[in-house]
């Protein structure tokens, strides 16, 4: 099955994320949704998932929360973008321009994929350097630090329980 | 000229132009003449016909139709003339700053403007606050 | 759901595809030949009032969602019908509901779906607006964006 | 020569009906703003009002007949001067020219004839409107007026001069209190509403629904001497019916003369209090008013000062 | 007598629907309307779809400020509607309290209104001053005059202060004893009967086909109003909806005038309720599932209709909204030919009573700028000038563009 491959290492080399963009139809042009997808991905694998998270503890309106397999949530209904958790990490975990006000969202294409298995999405196109890729990949590979995050997604990060792969 | 000048602060008749606000500032503005408020106290008086007038109170984001509009009231009233925008959606756009149907932000860019009374919507005070800052700003 | 309402949903189950049940509301696709039919069912047999319509664009097309409230009950009964995204048209259903000119005027006017059969389809919102054009829908979404590498 | 010229430019002429028409039109306001639970101006407030009008500048529309636009006003005004000088004589002094009722109604109409002229010559809808409705106006209340003078004339004994009328109710008490006098007087206070302009009657100047009417294209000083005209007609149409029905103004005492201004104030209020109490009339309503309503009165009025009731 | 059109507006404010009224008359009889809209369309529905839910409720806030609370009720509703979203019962009386007292706020304002387009200024400076107290609570309540900002997804933003009650009860009190006198005044008024009584009819069968509502349709027999069908906060009350059957101008002033006595006996239960009925006033919902929900509110010019589709990100995709007036302005071509222009405007103002009759534009073009006063002007033209580089940059807008030539 194909996934959107997110290699993050080589996106914080980048600049700046404002070159990326996205096909979503409805919040034409203020829509970034490689910034969720990063968002996803960050809790997914970058995150302790610490038991007693400071992130949560800071955040004034409780938007964070552990989910049933203790993974960070942001609820953005609730969520009013000040920050305060990305100071509170001391793993530097979260990064501050993906968590904003107003949410950008990624549906992954799905629209498109349903009709075209072989759809290249916009974000792919113009990401550079190959950060973001379509793959086929169906399970984790600790080997390569490639880890699979929900349905249709998988990055490439130095996970923190992993101690089998290198540092590259 | 001076005493023109101190007659004009003491009946200034307002003509009332609304430029696709969201009518509060409007209402806020009628409640001028309401016992509430009373404008009438200071010589304030609306009047139906712009060559009347002496300010123009202008509310609202004035949208791309309307715009030409109001210039042409501007032109006709008869001079001097002040206008005074009321409403932060004048000074700025507010909320409607992504309209893709909002000229007038700020109104400055259709019609030259004397000042502005922000608040959305400001205080009946605020407003004759306002109108009297202005005149007293003639010598 | 009322006995009115399931009557209808029985009647016209084989025109309905997609059908979404909640309680208070119901949604459902339909033909656009078969738009008036369920259009003039609902308003003059079932007493309904039309609210609005809504035209929302969609990866591949328009589509037009009709909100017909019956008042007794507070059921809404939501008709969608499906367009493409070049030269969109609808059947218009003013001839049935006086009410409904202006509201397909609006929608002609901002996502610039023509209206078979409307009386005088022109544009309602930014008619004689020096800033659009005849062509000019504000609504539609500018799908010429892409910057490839 | 001179003394004709003092009465005419300075009292009870322009200078007087001016001044005193700017001070009851603050009354006016100021009693409408208490009705409706206001403050209400300042006592100069008319005078500030019309010294800003002078400093204005006046707009001429273009490929409009400038000319009727600029002078009707002016003429308008001068008629205004004019009868405020020949009521005011007879009010003040006890002096009159010959025939001044008559002089009177003829001044009277080239005011609202100059009102006509002036709004259509602008060419704006709202204005020609209201000039047409001026018009149906003129017509409907003129008769109603005539009707109304004629009761005292026939009373007094067909003496159109003011002077003779006072004479005669001097000698014989005042009209109103025969019952074609009330009545007649009546009527003519809505007259004088209709022909002041002021509600029910001001389907003219409608403000909510032709603008300002008439008045709509004037301004700066033009716009002035409409004012001052409007409010000049408060201070003499008051005053005309005082003559005509309360025996006017006497200065033989103190208490008279007190009695004098308060006959006249009293009008003026009751004026007042009609406009704030009821909505503007329509304009069909009004003619059907004046003509199946009022005029029959005044003509029932004046058969009974026929008859010497 | 010759054709002549009248030129009504174009400064009417109201969201989509601000209108120029293009009446056609013969002497004093109007003979067709056209209505030309635009003038105020701001574009509400797609600024909404860059902005948050929670953003979204106080934009629609200021689609207008006359009934601002019924826009953001209803877009709530919509929100909340998605997810069938519990809202606690506190949260529900202050919403009931808040629409309530905008509709008495809105109603003495239209009646104020409708009094100053016929040319009635005592009634309008007498209603007002009844109006001056409730924007007082208001502001007690809310901190604002006129745009709340009191709705939130699953709530209120801000709880009542209990201690306030007492502060209300004399307002009821006396919003109650005037409004049963003006009711009693507008009936036995023979002036402004005449004026009202008969004009402006709007048959029932024109009312369902037009697809009237609110107040207007009431006011010709049909018995509609969301309060009750749709049920919601309003089931924790008791009131009656009135129903007239004439459909004339006079009737749709009375059913105003009732509306208000039964908006005061909804405030008092409300009043009651709040110190038996404690607790959260806000149900922080986390997320917005993806679907379509949709809100409707009696707004008291009838039902006000907003559709949200969601994709689960806190921004709609698709935010439609219905203001009552889209529906009720269509009405006019069914009620205002053939009757003296007089009665249209007032015919205009009763069935819409967003106050379409204060402002207008002529079409005359002249510049004959005689400059009495050269330094003023000059003065307020060179500060101009200053502010607009200062503000604007140099780079031409496009508005620049159109007045170019
Ligand atoms: S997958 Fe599609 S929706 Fe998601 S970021 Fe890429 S282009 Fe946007
Ligand atoms: S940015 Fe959002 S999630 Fe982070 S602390 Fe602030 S409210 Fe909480
Ligand atoms: S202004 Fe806004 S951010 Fe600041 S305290 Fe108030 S609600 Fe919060
Ligand atoms: S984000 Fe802005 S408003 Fe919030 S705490 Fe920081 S500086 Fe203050
Ligand atoms: S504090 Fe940092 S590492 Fe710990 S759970 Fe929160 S985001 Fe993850
Ligand atoms: S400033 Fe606020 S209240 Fe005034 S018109 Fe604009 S949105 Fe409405
Ligand atoms: S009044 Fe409030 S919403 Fe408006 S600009 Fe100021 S802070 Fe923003
Ligand atoms: S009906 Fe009128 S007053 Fe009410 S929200 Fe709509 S525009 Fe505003």
């Amino acid at each position: 099955m194909k996934r959107l491959f997110v290699d993050i290492p080589k996106l914080l080399k980048e600049e700046s994320l404002e070159c990326i963009d996205c096909e979503y139809l409805y919040h034409e042009g203020a829509n970034r949704g490689v910034f969720s997808i990063v968002e996803i991905a960050e809790f997914g694998a970058y995150c302790r998932q610490c038991k007693e998270s400071f992130c949560i503890e800071a955040c004034p309106k409780d938007a964070l929360e552990h989910d049933e397999n203790n993974m960070i949530v942001r609820h953005n209904m609730r969520c009013v973008g000040c920050k305060s958790c990305i100071l509170a990490c001391p793993f530097g975990t979260i990064f501050p321009e993906v968590i904003n006000y107003i949410s950008q969202n990624c549906d992954f294409c799905l629209n498109q994929l349903e009709n075209d298995p072989n759809y290249v999405p916009l974000c792919v196109k113009t990401a550079p350097n190959e950060t973001l890729t379509m793959v086929d990949i169906d399970e984790d590979d600790p080997e390569n630090n490639i880890y699979l995050v929900g349905s249709r997604m998988a990055v490439k990060t130095h996970h923190w329980r992993n101690k089998v792969g290198k540092n590259k | 000229m001076a005493f023109y000048n101190k007659i004009i602060k003491k009946s200034i008749w307002v003509f009332h132009v609304s430029a696709s606000p969201c009518n509060n500032c409007d209402i806020e503005i009628l409640d001028l003449i309401t016992p509430g408020y009373d404008i009438e106290r200071f010589g304030i008086k609306l009047v139906g016909s712009v060559r009347h007038a002496d300010v123009l109170l202008v509310t609202g984001v004035v949208s791309y139709k309307v715009a030409p509009r109001i210039k042409q009231l501007y032109e006709q009233a008869a001079k001097p003339i002040f206008v005074i925008g009321i409403g932060t959606c004048t000074a700025g756009g507010a909320t409607f700053k992504t309209s893709y149907n909002a000229a007038g932000m700020p109104l400055e860019k259709i019609i030259p403007v004397n000042a502005y009374v922000t608040g959305c919507p400001p205080k009946p005070e605020a407003m004759i606050d306002g109108v009297l800052k202005l005149l007293g700003t003639l010598k | 759901m009322s006995d009115k309402g399931t009557e209808f949903f029985e009647k016209f189950q084989d025109k309905m595809t997609k059908v979404i049940k909640k309680p208070r509301r119901n949604y459902f696709n339909v033909k656009n030949e078969d738009l008036w039919e369920i259009s003039d069912y609902l308003f003059n047999t079932m007493g309904c009032r039309l609210s609005i319509c809504t035209a929302t664009e969609v990866y591949d097309g328009l589509e037009v969602l009709y909100h017909f409230s019956d008042d007794t009950t507070g059921i809404y009964y939501n008709p969608r019908v499906k367009t493409g995204l070049k030269n969109p048209e609808i059947n218009s259903i003013t001839p049935l509901i006086e009410g409904a000119n202006w509201i397909e005027r609006e929608m002609y006017d901002l996502f610039g779906i023509k209206f078979k059969g409307h009386p005088e389809l022109k544009k309602l919102l930014t008619i004689n607006n020096p800033h659009f054009t005849e062509d000019d829908h504000p609504m539609r979404f500018n799908r010429n964006r892409t910057k490839e590498k | 020569m001179l003394k004709y010229l003092f009465y005419l430019l300075v009292f009870p002429g322009f200078l007087f009906a001016s001044v005193f028409g700017l001070i009851v039109g603050w009354i006016e306001r100021k009693v409408s703003a208490r009705v409706q639970f206001r403050v209400g101006p300042p006592f100069f407030q008319n005078f500030y009002d019309v010294f800003k009008l002078w400093g204005k500048e006046i707009i001429l529309i273009k490929n409009t007949p400038y000319f009727i636009f600029v002078i009707a006003p002016i003429i308008a005004f001068a008629s205004v001067i004019m009868t405020s000088t020949i009521v005011g004589m007879s009010f003040f002094y006890h002096v009159g020219i010959g025939g001044d009722l008559i002089f009177i109604i003829y001044l009277m109409v080239i005011y609202s004839v100059c009102l006509i002229l002036g709004a259509s010559s602008t060419g704006n809808v709202y204005s020609s409107i209201g000039a047409g409705r001026e018009m149906k106006m003129l017509i409907s209340d003129e008769l109603a007026f005539v009707l109304v003078i004629l009761v005292p004339i026939i009373q007094a004994g067909y003496k159109i001069d003011l002077t003779q009328i006072l004479a005669y109710q001097n000698a014989n008490g005042m009209i109103i209190g025969s019952a074609s006098g009330i009545i007649a007087f009546i009527v003519g206070i809505l007259c004088l509403q209709a022909k002041m302009g002021l509600v029910p009657f001001d389907i003219a100047e409608a403000e909510t629904e032709i603008v300002e009417g008439p008045l709509m294209e004037y301004s700066g000083p033009l716009l002035a001497f409409w004012k001052l005209a409007h409010y000049m007609m408060y201070v003499f149409l008051p005053m005309l019916l005082v003559i005509l029905f309360w025996g006017g103004m006497s200065f033989a005492s103190f208490g008279s003369i007190m009695a004098g201004i308060g006959k006249y104030l009293l009008i003026v209020v009751v004026m007042i209090l009609i406009r704030n109490t009821n909505p503007r009339v329509r304009i069909d309503t009004a003619i059907n008013f004046f003509w199946k309503w009022a005029s029959p009165l005044a003509l029932i009025a004046v058969i009974l000062a026929i008859i010497g009731v | 007598m010759s054709k002549c059109r009248i030129p009504l507006g174009p400064f009417h404010p109201l969201l989509e629907e601000a209108e120029f009224f293009d009446i056609k008359v013969e002497g004093e009889k109007v003979v067709d309307i056209e209505m030309e809209t635009g003038w105020m369309h701001r574009g509400h529905e797609k600024i909404s779809e860059t902005r948050s839910y929670t953003q979204s409720i106080f934009l629609v806030e200021r689609i207008c400020g006359i009934c601002s609370t019924s826009h953001p009720f209803a877009a709530a509703h919509a929100m909340e509607d998605i997810d069938n979203v519990e809202i606690p019962e506190r949260a529900k009386y202050i919403r009931i309290f808040i629409g309530e007292m905008e509709r008495i706020h809105s109603h003495l304002l239209w009646l104020g209104l409708a009094g100053h387009f016929i040319g009635y200024d005592t009634l309008w400076m007498w209603t007002w001053k009844y109006r001056e107290p409730v924007l007082q609570i208001f502001e007690k309540v809310s901190g604002n005059r006129n745009h709340y900002a009191m709705f939130r997804v699953g709530g209120v933003s801000r709880d009542f202060d209990n201690a306030l009650i007492p502060e209300i009860h004399p307002v009821l009190d006396m919003l109650e004893k005037k409004m049963l006198m003006l009711a009693g005044a507008v009936k036995d008024d023979p002036v402004l009967r005449s004026r009202l009584k008969g004009v402006g009819v709007l048959t029932k069968d024109d009312a369902i086909n037009y697809c009237a509502n609110g107040p207007t349709a009431r006011a010709s027999g049909v018995d509609i109003d969301v309060r009750r069908d749709d049920g919601l906060e309003y089931d924790l009350v008791n009131f009656d909806v009135i129903v007239l059957p004439n459909g004339d101008v006079y009737d749709k002033m009375v059913v105003r005038v009732l509306e208000i006595i039964e908006s005061v006996k909804i405030i008092r239960q409300c009043l009651d309720a709040f110190p038996k009925v404690g607790g959260e006033y806000l149900n922080k919902v986390k997320h917005i599932s993806p679907g379509e929900g949709i809100g409707r509110y009696e707004a008291p010019r009838g039902e006000v209709f907003h559709y949200i589709r969601s994709d689960g990100s806190n921004r709609p995709l698709r935010h439609k909204v219905r203001a009552p007036s889209f529906s009720n302005i269509p009405t006019y071509k069914a009620s205002c030919v053939g009757i003296p222009l007089a009665d249209a405007l007032i015919t205009l103002a009763a069935v819409d009573p967003c106050y379409c009759c204060t402002e207008r534009s002529i079409r005359v073009v002249d510049k004959n700028n005689k400059k009495l006063e050269h330094n003023i002007l000059t003065m307020s033209r060179e500060k101009t000038a200053n502010l607009k580089k200062v503000v604007a940059g140099s780079e031409k807008t496009p508005i620049d563009r159109i007045f170019e030539d």
